[in-house]
């Protein structure tokens, strides 16, 4: 994959799960313990062998900056090549929302690139993907784009694309939906095409007055290029709304989910914090759980995920909850159903509980 | 080009051989420790936290897999411009290869390497010590001495003086005597083996030791007395908190065992962390069954049974109904459904069968080499 | 300096010498063959030992972002502190000019570093100076800011601020002119203080309306802290003009100058390229030039600087030039009195011509 | 973790004794060259554009002066994850450290290093070539082919060809038999001593001849005829452009010269470009009274006297009314007012006095060593 650029889309679309990105990103919301959404395509990206990876940078660009850093820990703090990151550009009297602005603006760059293809991947998807196979698909197929579907169980809300593809691979129908059934095809927000496909269409799209890659990009072009699409039949997440993000949290805990996204031989990679090993004390008692390091438990967890650096005090019960980094859940305190963002304290003995599948949000910094 | 002021030098030592099983395979500063250290991070964060960026690795043993793990030295923030960590394995010079013939001559040998950094001192270090400290201060207060040589000294019990080194100082802490296992001890400050040298001053005594037949070449048989015999300037410096020695089986078990007492015996969520080459690994995960009390317990895992006062390192596997208690498993170890682990360290990928036993007592903690399978 | 956070000033204040900084701050304006501005003030900071460093990101932020990159050349990828940015951050309804309001906007920052002392720089000074002893300085006056100036010889025009100083070195009045007259002390743009001042200066100035650090925040607190200045006495050049520009780069023609700037114990670093040596042909003619690997001179060069990578063909010849990375300048092209930006081809034959001390101007990426 | 598809062996050489005074303080590897170079910036930077990540570096001498050099092995990018720059000496080991008596020896001594890397193949490589290749290419070829080995041949001129080792290949570039300085070649495809071997392929080879004592543990002489004659599927991969032996002090000059040609022997300004650790200095300073006329000059040099066809490398110093012609002057040395230095190889950090002549000929290069001073 060495004549791959990689180029990760934050849109910043923060619509749907308002209560985590009042200060970040979407793509830089937490998960699973330890990451944030962007890291699982990061990682892909990365273990595929791609080593020259574009960030694109939202108007407010702080959460991205301070996860992504220089790079160093994807391996893509590099002297040549390696992370470089997509100014999100104000062209003035420019009015228009969605991500194609961001690329037209940036397409001059990409001419200049010396790679064949480009890769693009969205930030908000949970995934833990060999791209390798695609560029192979690809090129099996003579494509010009190829996209990723998963077939998804069950009935799932938020804004995706859903793809019709026929027995060769070929994609005969894409369009925006905003439930996806059962069985439907989802799109994972990846294309892989040739740079010269890429830019081509950015230019003619924004030329003519469009607005977002898929649908003014891809949708309306589908016509004109031969759009493959391949599955992938491993775990999928799409975190477009707060219903969702609860339930892929929740999926975390079955140990098939866990070890097929993590315990592969491709690692996700995060920013490191250097956190102790977890301590469990005399009294802890834990059930279905996953913990990350720098924890200190003194009381019950159950169904739950915790954060790194979560204190749990003596006598706490914490059930089917999500408890961000570094909260400090004081002796006696009872929290059910909850997602609690970074840094929030519950003081001694009080009770937080949400409604089964419809989880109470307490958003950063807070003490209850 | 920045000097470097103050190199580290970390005596990795020699097989290991009280460690026994668990350095069959890798060199002793690499055996892990702690839930997801090795033993080489703890002086390495030091040096890092310190300052101090440029480290050499004294090691005569499996160099290669120790290289492997310190990598570019970039997990302890150490591969900076005129920094770094290099591995020093006795290698074959113009006159042939020597092994390291004591500690002193293990720094004798690597001479040329302290010429071409240039320091002003030379910061000397144990690789078998769990503890943390600044050795910024300890500088600090060699430089306002305007000493030759200072030693870290730790006050131990009076009744285990007899087996360390004893410094006699007076009152400023300038060291009159040294007695290496005094059976009638004068004093109960103890070294540590942690010493600062003037670079030059170092040179001289290393220098002149190496041409002497009778010499063991050691820094507390030989040049420590020899430097005291010739008045030089020579300071204790005090350091106060948790040091242990993790040179044997039992101690290496004890001082994992005492990271899961209710107070830790330094703070491990303070601000001095202890940096490790990062496995990449997830939150570990507890199953429905499961049973933690009173252990550590590291990414990457999966517990299914029951773990009890026990450390457990990244990537290890608890089937359903084990139990583990009073153990040291080590990464990547499986420990099959319905066995029983009991005062015991377990080491790197092993595999534990269903039912199987392993079981030691207090004072006799069983070892599972690395890589063995125990059906 | 361990207990330093150094923040380096990016103001994209352009309007002097605009025909450089089109589509760059004027802190990214390349200088001295290899340089751009701002490297000196990173290059001076991480030789004095400071680890951690914040550099602020314009509101267009690719040239910074494209030269900085991941600090990797100022051996500022790290993993714990090292480089870190500081976006620029749009406050809803706000319209003030100035640099304040970013230093303002990412107050919890700098309220949240562990580090005691704040060293803010301006990243359009060109100087070397090891800041250890502007620390020593501080210390001993018990200063609660401290600055730096220079003693200039000649006039210089352009907006800069100009300190008078008392016998022991106390700051007595500082204000901001637009022509420095010879044998004034002229502000390097450095200040010295601690976090707790200076976060207690911008949370002050910013709430009551003030636009600017150094006039807000410190010439209208001149009577509330002990401001103290220090005196470099080596090289210094501020390039707040055009005729600034070409001058400091003609002092570089100076053996002394380029030898205290460079080839002191404490070198000034930049974006590798890797290039190879300059290659010269056989009818090439030089003289009191400096020339930056990676350029091939077959013609004649005189009293020019020529940066990375410039071609200059047969029979050419350059005088009292600067010439910026990549240009062509084809057989026969004679250049005097010019400043090329990059990129610049100069066909067969042509002439360019400026007056002397009148440099003309030829833009990035045109053909002549 | 990704695995390892090629690891990259480079034979850095011994002593490097035909270069003379040149290493007596450095390894040959570290010898500077071509302006701002080092010469295993060549192999390394190869590997580097050919996506091979993980190189060790096999020398007997001065490991740490080339450790230093290459430092994390950030400037040739190769400070990934999984990759990595490691210098190999031979050091001790349980039954003491032997000299690599060979080059297939020295290979052999490290085969604990290839199977730690696990590599798929290894491409072994000369430390004293100066030439730019892609081995991506190669290592296809080898896939292609199926082979067991695949060794880099140059057509030589055919009046030269009995100074090499010399390959007999059937149309399809297999080799049918392998002639060192055959007197009479039937060929004029010279080994550059590029070879690629499947791993398991190769450690057969090497751990048999390890063992027999009248072997020269060599890869020309013993380790490839062996393979031959044993049928292995050994091809060879024609290699077209500059190559160059830089092992003597005149074929070391002759390359520098090269580079001054009109067509500079490779593309130095194209896309393959020579990654090498940068000295942080500024353009060259170019005197009012200087005259430099079909000269290769890097930065920090300040340039007052002549130079004419000459090769002068970072921070060396040219004074007034200095002639220095048909010269190699390496970092940091500075020629004195009025000198002439005329076909010579000044070392680094030199101090050519003021005045003084340094004049070599034509097939007799004068060389002046590292540090020296000439008065």
């Amino acid at each position: 994959m060495k004549n791959v650029l990689g180029l990760v889309n934050i849109q910043e679309d923060n619509s749907l799960i308002r209560e985590l990105t009042a200060s970040r990103a979407v793509e830089l919301v937490p998960f699973a313990g330890r990451y944030r959404l962007v890291d699982f395509t990061l990682s892909s990206m990365v273990n595929s062998g791609i080593g020259h990876v574009g960030v694109m940078l939202p108007d407010r660009p702080r959460s991205v900056l301070d996860h992504v850093r220089s790079g160093k820990e994807w391996d893509l703090s590099r002297r040549h090549e390696g992370l470089f990151y997509l100014p999100s550009v104000k062209v003035e009297r420019e009015s228009r929302e969605g991500d194609l602005k961001n690329f037209y603006a940036n397409a001059d760059f990409f001419e200049h690139s010396d790679k064949k293809y480009v890769l693009i991947t969205s930030g908000s998807f949970i995934y833990n993907i060999d791209f390798n196979a695609l560029m192979d698909f690809h090129i099996e197929k003579d494509a010009d784009i190829t996209m990723m579907y998963h077939v998804e169980k069950g009935e799932n809300t938020g804004k995706n694309a859903v793809l019709e593809v026929n027995g060769d691979g070929r994609a005969e129908d894409i369009a925006e939906k905003t439930v996806v059934y059962d069985g439907s095809k989802m799109s994972l927000g990846v294309y892989l095409m040739e740079k010269r496909v890429f830019v081509e269409i950015i230019r003619n799209a924004y030329e003519h007055g469009g607005n977002d890659l898929l649908v003014d990009g891809i949708i309306k072009n589908a016509g004109k290029y031969k759009i493959y699409a391949m599955e992938h039949n491993e775990y999928v997440a799409h975190v477009e709304s707060m219903n969702a993000y609860y339930k892929s949290s929740m999926d975390l805990l079955r140990y098939d989910v866990w070890a097929s996204l993590f315990m592969g031989k491709n690692p996700i990679y995060t920013k490191v914090k250097d956190e102790v090993p977890v301590q469990y004390k005399e009294e802890s008692e834990v059930k279905n759980a996953l913990i990350a390091n720098g924890c200190i438990v003194h009381g019950s967890v159950e169904n739950s995920i915790l954060f790194r650096g979560v204190k749990v005090g003596k006598g706490v019960k914490i059930k089917n909850s999500v408890i961000m980094e570094n909260c400090d859940l004081k002796d006696g305190a009872l929290i059910e159903n909850v997602i609690c963002d970074k840094n929030v304290v519950v003081s001694k003995d009080k009770w937080l509980k949400g409604a089964p599948n419809y989880p109470l949000i307490v958003t950063k910094n807070v003490t209850i | 080009m920045r000097k470097t002021e103050c190199l580290a030098m970390i005596l990795a030592g020699g097989q290991g051989s009280r460690l026994g099983a668990l350095t069959k395979k890798i060199a002793k500063p690499a055996v892990p420790f702690g839930g997801k250290y090795r033993i080489i991070d703890f002086p390495l964060s030091n040096c890092a936290n310190s300052g101090i960026t440029k480290v050499g690795v004294l090691t005569q043993y499996k160099p290669l897999e120790l290289h492997n793990y310190l990598a570019t030295g970039a997990a302890w923030d150490l591969d900076v411009r005129d920094g770094g960590v290099f591995i020093l394995p006795p290698y074959a010079r113009e006159k042939g290869a020597d092994w390291y013939r004591g500690t002193a001559d293990a720094i004798y040998q690597n001479l040329n390497f302290i010429e071409l950094a240039d320091p002003e001192y030379v910061l000397i270090l144990s690789g078998d010590h769990i503890y943390t400290m600044d050795y910024a201060w300890m500088l600090n207060a060699h430089k306002e001495n305007k000493a030759d040589a200072t030693i870290g000294v730790i006050e131990v019990p009076w009744e285990e003086a007899p087996r360390f080194g004893i410094m006699n100082t007076d009152e400023d802490g300038r060291i009159e005597s040294f007695e290496e296992k005094p059976k009638e001890p004068k004093s109960n400050k103890a070294s540590m083996g942690i010493y600062i040298f003037t670079k030059d001053f170092l040179k001289k005594y290393l220098e002149e030791d190496a041409v002497l037949e009778d010499s063991e070449h050691d820094f507390g048989k030989n040049i420590i007395p020899k430097m005291l015999n010739d008045g030089a300037r020579m300071f204790s410096y005090a350091f106060e908190g948790y040091w242990k020695d993790v040179g044997t089986i039992e101690s290496l078990w004890q001082a994992n065992m005492d990271l899961l007492q209710e107070e830790t015996p330094f703070d491990l969520q303070g601000k001095w962390k202890i940096y490790s080459s990062n496995p990449s690994m997830p939150p570990h995960f507890v199953g429905a069954d499961a049973s933690i009390k009173k252990s550590m317990i590291s990414e990457g895992s999966m517990i299914e049974g029951e773990v009890t006062n026990s450390v457990i390192f990244p990537g290890v596997r608890v089937g359903k109904g084990a139990k583990v208690t009073n153990a040291v498993v080590m990464p990547m170890t499986q420990i099959g459904a319905g066995a029983t682990v009991d005062y015991a360290i377990v080491a790197q990928d092993c595999i534990i069968k269903d039912n199987v036993t392993v079981k030691g007592e207090p004072g006799a903690i069983k070892v599972v080499p690395e890589g063995e399978t125990v059906a």
